[in-house]
C-alpha cells in the first residue's frame, strides 16, 4: 500500500464524512426534516473514496440515487448539499434538485440521478469528450447491482468499448436492487463474468475495504487513464439502511444488518488496518472524528437557517436563454 | 358502503380479477418483493406503493412476478404475453419511467393492431404511479399521461378517486386494447365509498363531480379534488360551475364538455402537467372548435409552468396549480 | 444566390460549424458510415440520408463518429460531452426512435441544468428525420416534436425549407441549451435559395410566409409548403391570409400569431401530427384564451387523425393534410 | 441428419419461396411497383427456415425489419404478404404496415419489427405466457449483428433467464448493421460469448446451410421447450443485396458479393448436400423451382390486381373499441 499519511488522513476523513451526513440525515428525515424521496449510503463509503481518491477536478464521476457518498468523496461542498437536501434556496442546486439530483459541474460531479442507468451513457459522453481533447482525463459512473440490468447500461458499455473511451464502470454490488436480491435479477451466475464479456477489465474489491477499493480502482482507472479504452471496478459491499428511509427491510435475513455494521464497516476496518503501522494514530482519527461530527452539525445548522426558496425562482434555471434576446 | 383508500381499492381490483379470470397477472418491479432474498420473505412487498399488495400469496409466483430493473423489457412481456392470449397488468413505478421504454409502449404495443391490419389483440394494462406532491423532484414527479394521450392506438386512464379506480382498473384489465393506467399518488391514501363487489366504469364518459352554470371546469386526477374545492369556495360568491372529471383522456368524452361549455358559455381546464403540448390546451382547443359559437369569455388553462418539477417543498407548492389558483382563474373568465 | 436542397444545407451547416468550432463533432449511426468494413471506404456514406456526407474525410474520425445501434448511448454521449464543454451534434436517424432513448433526451439532458439549480449547461443538438410521405408506416413516420414540445428545458426546431434549415442549425449549434432538431424528412430533396457564408435565425421568431387579411394560418415543417399553396390557390377567391412559420415550437413566438389573430379573426392551425394534445391544439389554445376577443369564427385544426400513420401510399396520401383539406378549412372559418 | 424426405422437400421449398419472393420484390421495387423502406432477405434463407421448421403454429417468432424470410418459413401466406408489400387493401395487414410490419398472428407471427430490437421483449413475453400456461410452446426472436447493441436487446436476454421462460434468441449475423461492419459495432471479440455471459447457451451455426442451422436451432429450441429457460442460436451468414434496395454498398470489399452468391448460396449448399444420397432427386427439386416460380408470379399478378384500400380505412383497426359501446 503506498498511501502517503496524508492520503490516508484524508481518506478516512472522506468516508466519516459521509458516514456522518447520512446517519444525520437518517434522523433528519426520521424528524421529518427533510423531504422527498432519500436513499442512503451508509455501510459503502470505501466504495465512493477509494475510487475518487484516484480522481481530481477534471475526471468526472456520474452518480445514482444513492448519490450523497459519491459526490462528497468527489469533494462537493457539504453544506451546500445539506443545504440542498433542506430544499433551500442556498443548496447546492438551489433547491430544485434534492437528494436525487446533487451536482456540482465545476468540480465534475454530473449529479446523482433518479433514473437507474441514467448515468452510464452520458458518463461515456464525457470520456469521449476527454478522448477528443486528448486531455487525460476519466469519467466514472457509478452502478448498483440492480442498474447493470437496464439497457441503457449495457449499450453505454459495448459503446465505450467500440469508441475506446475513458469511460470507468463501478459496480457496487450491496445484493439488493430496492427489495429484490441480486440472485434473482441478475440472472447470470457470474455478474463480473458478464460484464467483462462486453469487451474490457473488471477488477474486483471488497466494497468495505477502504484499501481494496483504492487498489482495484487504480488499476482500472490508470488502465482507462492510459488510452486502453473502459475497464470496470466491481465491489461487493452492504448498505446498512433500507432502500429509502423507512424501508421495513423484509428482505433481510435474521441479523443480517447487525452483521453488515460489525464485519462489514468499513471505518471500523480502515482502524484496523493501519492500526499498529505506525503511520496515522488512533488519536489522529478520533480527531477526525470530532471534526466531521462538528461539520455535520454545523451543516445542519446551516440548513436550517438557510434562505428558502420562493415562488418565483420556480421558473428560472430551466433554460440559458429562452426566447430571442 | 365502506370506505377505501385508492391504493385499497386497486389492489382489491387486481385482486377481484385475478380471482375471476386466470388469464390476467401482474408483472413488475417488486410486486411481489424478496425474490431471492436470504430472509425467505417472498411477496412481503407488493410494490413499493403497495398497490399489488398480497397478490403473491394469493395467487403465486406464475401471476405475480417480479423482474429486473428493465422497463422496456417489462412492458415488452406484457405487451407479448398480451398478443397471445394473456390480460396482463405490468406495473411501472414512476409515471417518469416511461422515458426507458417509450418504443414499448408507444410503437408496439400501441401500433400492433393497426400495422396488423386490425388483425391483433394486445389486451395489456401497464399502471404508473404519476405526478407530484411528494417533493420528488424532476424525474419522479410527472404526470406523463398528456404525453401518451397524443398516441393513437393507446387508451389512457387517469382516476380521480378511489371508487373511478377500481371502476376504471376492472373496466382496463377486461378491455381488449392496451390501456394506460396512471395513479396519482397524491391519491393513493384518499379515501371514498368503494363497493366490494365488482364493477366497471365505461371509457369515455365524464364524471360530473359539480353541476352548475356559469363555468364549465374540466380537470383531471390530481386536480378534481383542487378544482371542487375552488368551486365549493365560490359558492360563497354565488358563483356555480360544473365541474368534469373525464376520467379517460383517450378516449375522451367530448360530448361531455362540449354540452357543458353550450350551458356556461365559460371554460377553465385544470391539469398538473406543464403547458405545452397539454390536456389543457387539448381541450380549450376542442371548445374554441366546436363550441366556440357559445363562448363568451377567454378559455382559460390552469397548468405548471414550463418547467421541470422542483424539488423543495415550497417550490413544488407553487409550481402544482392549487386552490387559489384555480378559484382565480374562474373568477377570471367570470369578470 | 445559389439553390441548395436543405440536405445540401444542413451539410454545409455542420461543416461551417465544424470548421468555425473545434468543439463541435457529429456522431450517430453511420453518420460516417463502413467504420469496420473490408472495403475500407470508411466516411463514404455519411449518414442514410446523406446529411453528414464529407464530415469524415473533412474532420477524421474524433469528430465524425459512428456508434452502434444504441439511440439512449447515442444522446447520453451527446449530453455528457456536452456537459463538460464540447457541442455535439448527434443524429438519431428517425425521429419515431425517440421511444428508445426518450429518457436521456427529456429526463437528462432537458432537466439537468433545472435539477442542478442553474450551473450546468448542455448545449447537445440532436438531429432527427421527421413526419411522413414516404410510405415508412407506422415507426418510420411520426413527427414526435409535437410530445417534445411538452418537455421544459428542451428546446424544438422544426425548419420548413433549406435557408431556415442553415440559419436554425447553426443557431442550434451555437444556443447553449439543449435543442432537438426535426428535418421534415420529405424536404430534403426541396431547394431554395441559401447564402453559401454562415447566418443564424433566432429561436422563437415566426418567419411570415405569406401575409393576408382575412385568416391567420399557422403551419409547421412539411406543411408550410402546402399551407402556402392552398393560400395561393384561394387568392382567386379573394381570400387573403397571414402564414405564419413558427420555425422553433420550444420556444415559442406565441406574439406573432397573436397579433396575426387579433388582426384577422380566424386561425387555422396545420400540423402533419396525429390531433391529440399536439401543436395545433396548443396554439389553437393559445389563441382561445389570449386572441378570445378578437375571434370572428371558430378556431380550425387541420392535423393528421387519431392513427398511426399506415404504409400504403393511398392511405398515407389520406392520412397526412393536404393542399385541398387546408383549403377547405380556411373557406370554413370565413363561411 | 434425421430428416425425412417430405422434411426436406418443404425445407427447400420454403427456402427456394424465400429466395424467390426476394429477388422479384427486388425487381419490383427497381420498377418503382413497391413503396417503402424494404429489406431483403436473400442470403439468409436457411437462417429463416432451419429455425422455423422446428416450430408449428402455436410456437411464436418475431422478427425483424427484414422481415420477409421469417414470415414466409413461419407459414405466412406468400400471395397475402406480396399483397401487402403492395400495399393492398387485400393485404396481409391490408396494407397498413408494409415490408416493415408483416405479420400474421393465428400463425405465430408477431410481426416484422421497423425498431432495431424492438421485438427480444415482446419475444420474452410470448415464452412467458408459455410459461405460465404451461403449454409447451416456444417463443423464438430473431435480431441481426446490430441488433444485439440495442438496451431492449440485452434487457429482454436477462429477462428471460430471470423468468427461466422458453425463449429462444437466434442472432443472424451478417456481418453488417446497415453500412457499419460488426467488427467496429460490437465491442467486444466474441459476440457468441457476450451473449452466453447472460446465463443461456447459445448454439453455433453455419447460416448459409440449411442443415446446420436446423442442427443447432434444433438442440436450442429443445433446451428452450424443455422448461430449462432460454438458449441461443448464433449463425453467421451473408446478405446478398445491399442493407436496403438502393445501397450503394461502398462497404463491401472487391468481389464480396460475388463471392457470396458463389459459395454461401444456402440453396446451392442444400442441393449439393442432398445430391447423391438417394432421398431426393435434383428433378424433384427442379420441380419445386418451378412451382415456387409460378407461385411467386401468380403472387405478383394477384398482387397488382388486388383492392387498394380506401381513405375511410385510414381510420379503421385503430382500437377494436374506442368510446363507450
Ligand atoms: C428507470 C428506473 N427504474 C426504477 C427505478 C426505481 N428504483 C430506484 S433505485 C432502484 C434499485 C436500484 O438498485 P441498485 O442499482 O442495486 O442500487 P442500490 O439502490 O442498491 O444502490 C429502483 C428499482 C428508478 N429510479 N429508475
Ligand atoms: C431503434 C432503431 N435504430 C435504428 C434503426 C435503423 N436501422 C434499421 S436496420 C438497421 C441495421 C440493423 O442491423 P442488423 O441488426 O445487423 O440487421 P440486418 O439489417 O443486418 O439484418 C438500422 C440501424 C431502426 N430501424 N431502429
Ligand atoms: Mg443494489
Ligand atoms: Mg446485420
Amino acid at each position: 500500500m503506498n498511501l502517503s499519511r496524508d492520503q490516508l488522513l484524508r481518506a478516512y476523513r472522506q468516508m466519516k464524512t459521509i458516514r456522518e451526513f447520512e446517519e444525520r440525515a437518517h434522523a433528519e428525515i426520521m424528524n421529518g426534516q427533510i423531504a422527498g424521496f432519500t436513499h442512503l449510503y451508509t455501510g459503502q463509503e470505501a466504495n465512493a473514496v477509494g475510487v475518487c481518491e484516484h480522481l481530481d477536478h477534471q475526471d468526472t464521476i456520474i452518480s445514482t440515487h444513492r448519490g450523497h457518498g459519491h459526490c462528497i468523496a468527489k469533494g462537493a461542498d457539504v453544506i451546500g448539499m445539506m443545504k440542498e437536501l433542506w430544499g433551500s434556496a442556498e443548496g447546492l442546486c438551489k433547491g430544485k434538485g434534492g437528494s436525487m439530483h446533487v451536482a456540482d459541474i465545476e468540480k465534475g460531479i454530473l449529479g446523482a440521478n433518479g433514473i437507474v442507468a441514467g448515468g452510464p451513457p452520458i458518463s461515456v459522453g464525457s470520456a469521449l469528450a476527454a478522448k477528443i481533447r486528448k486531455n487525460g482525463r476519466v469519467a466514472v459512473s457509478f452502478s448498483g447491482d440492480g442498474s447493470v440490468n437496464q439497457g441503457t447500461c449495457f449499450e453505454a458499455m459495448n459503446l465505450a468499448v467500440v469508441l475506446k473511451v475513458p469511460a470507468v464502470f463501478v459496480i457496487e454490488n450491496n445484493y439488493y436492487s430496492e427489495h429484490t436480491n441480486i440472485s434473482y435479477a441478475v440472472g447470470c451466475d457470474d455478474l463480473k463474468a458478464r460484464t467483462e464479456g462486453f469487451g474490457f477489465p473488471v477488477f474486483v474489491a471488497d466494497g468495505a475495504d477502504f484499501f481494496s477499493v483504492y487498489d482495484a480502482a487504480g488499476k482500472a482507472i490508470e488502465h482507462a487513464r492510459s488510452g486502453n479504452g473502459p475497464a470496470g471496478v466491481f465491489a461487493e459491499t452492504g448498505r446498512f439502511h433500507g432502500h429509502f428511509v423507512g424501508d421495513p427491510q423484509y428482505y433481510r435475513a435474521d441479523g443480517e444488518l447487525d452483521d453488515l455494521r460489525e464485519n462489514s464497516c468499513c471505518l471500523k476496518n480502515f482502524r484496523a488496518r493501519v492500526d499498529g503501522g505506525g503511520v496515522v494514530s488512533a488519536e489522529e482519527l478520533d480527531a477526525i472524528d470530532a471534526e466531521v461530527m462538528a461539520l455535520i452539525d454545523e451543516a445542519v445548522s446551516a440548513a436550517r437557517a438557510a434562505a428558502r426558496p420562493t415562488a418565483e425562482q420556480v421558473t428560472e434555471d430551466v433554460y440559458i436563454q429562452y426566447g430571442s434576446a | 358502503m365502506p370506505e377505501k383508500t385508492m391504493r385499497d381499492a386497486i389492489n382489491e381490483a387486481l385482486h377481484q380479477a385475478m380471482a375471476e379470470d386466470d388469464s390476467v397477472f401482474v408483472i413488475g418491479e417488486d410486486v411481489a418483493g424478496c425474490n431471492g432474498s436470504p430472509s425467505g420473505k417472498v411477496g412481503e412487498v407488493g410494490g413499493v406503493f403497495g398497490v399489488t399488495s398480497g397478490l403473491y400469496k394469493a395467487f403465486g409466483p406464475d401471476r405475480c412476478i417480479d423482474t429486473p430493473i428493465s422497463e422496456s423489457a417489462i412492458v415488452g412481456a406484457a405487451a407479448g404475453a398480451a398478443l397471445v392470449g394473456m390480460r396482463p397488468v405490468a406495473e411501472i413505478m414512476f409515471a417518469d419511467f416511461i422515458g426507458v421504454c417509450m418504443d414499448q409502449i408507444v410503437n408496439q404495443m400501441g401500433k400492433f393492431r393497426y400495422m396488423f391490419g386490425g388483425k391483433s389483440r394486445c389486451p395489456a394494462v401497464i399502471r404508473f404511479a404519476s405526478g407530484g406532491g411528494f417533493s420528488a423532484a424532476g424525474q419522479h414527479s410527472q404526470s406523463m399521461y398528456q404525453v401518451m394521450t397524443s398516441f393513437p392506438g393507446l387508451k389512457v386512464v387517469i382516476p380521480s378517486n378511489a371508487y373511478d379506480a377500481k371502476g376504471l382498473l376492472l373496466q382496463a384489465i377486461r378491455d381488449d386494447d392496451p390501456v394506460l393506467f396512471f395513479e396519482p399518488k397524491a391519491l393513493y391514501q384518499e379515501a371514498c365509498e368503494v363497493p366490494d363487489e365488482m364493477y366497471t366504469l365505461p371509457f369515455g364518459e365524464a364524471a360530473f363531480v359539480r353541476e352548475g352554470d356559469d363555468v364549465t371546469v374540466v380537470a383531471f386526477g390530481q386536480m378534481v379534488n383542487r378544482a371542487a374545492a375552488a368551486i365549493d369556495a365560490l359558492e360563497a360568491d354565488g358563483i356555480s360551475c360544473d365541474l368534469i372529471d373525464p376520467r379517460t383522456s383517450s378516449p375522451l368524452d367530448e360530448d361531455a364538455i362540449l354540452e357543458s361549455v353550450e350551458a356556461t358559455g365559460r371554460l377553465v381546464v385544470v391539469d398538473e402537467s406543464p403547458p405545452r403540448c397539454g390536456l389543457t390546451a387539448d381541450i380549450a382547443a376542442l371548445a374554441a372548435d366546436r363550441a366556440f359559437h357559445a363562448l363568451k369569455a377567454p378559455v382559460k388553462q390552469v397548468s405548471a409552468p414550463h418547467s421541470p418539477t422542483p424539488f423543495s417543498p415550497e417550490l413544488e407548492a407553487a409550481y402544482i396549480p392549487d386552490v387559489e389558483k384555480i378559484k382565480t382563474t374562474i373568477k377570471e373568465v367570470l369578470a
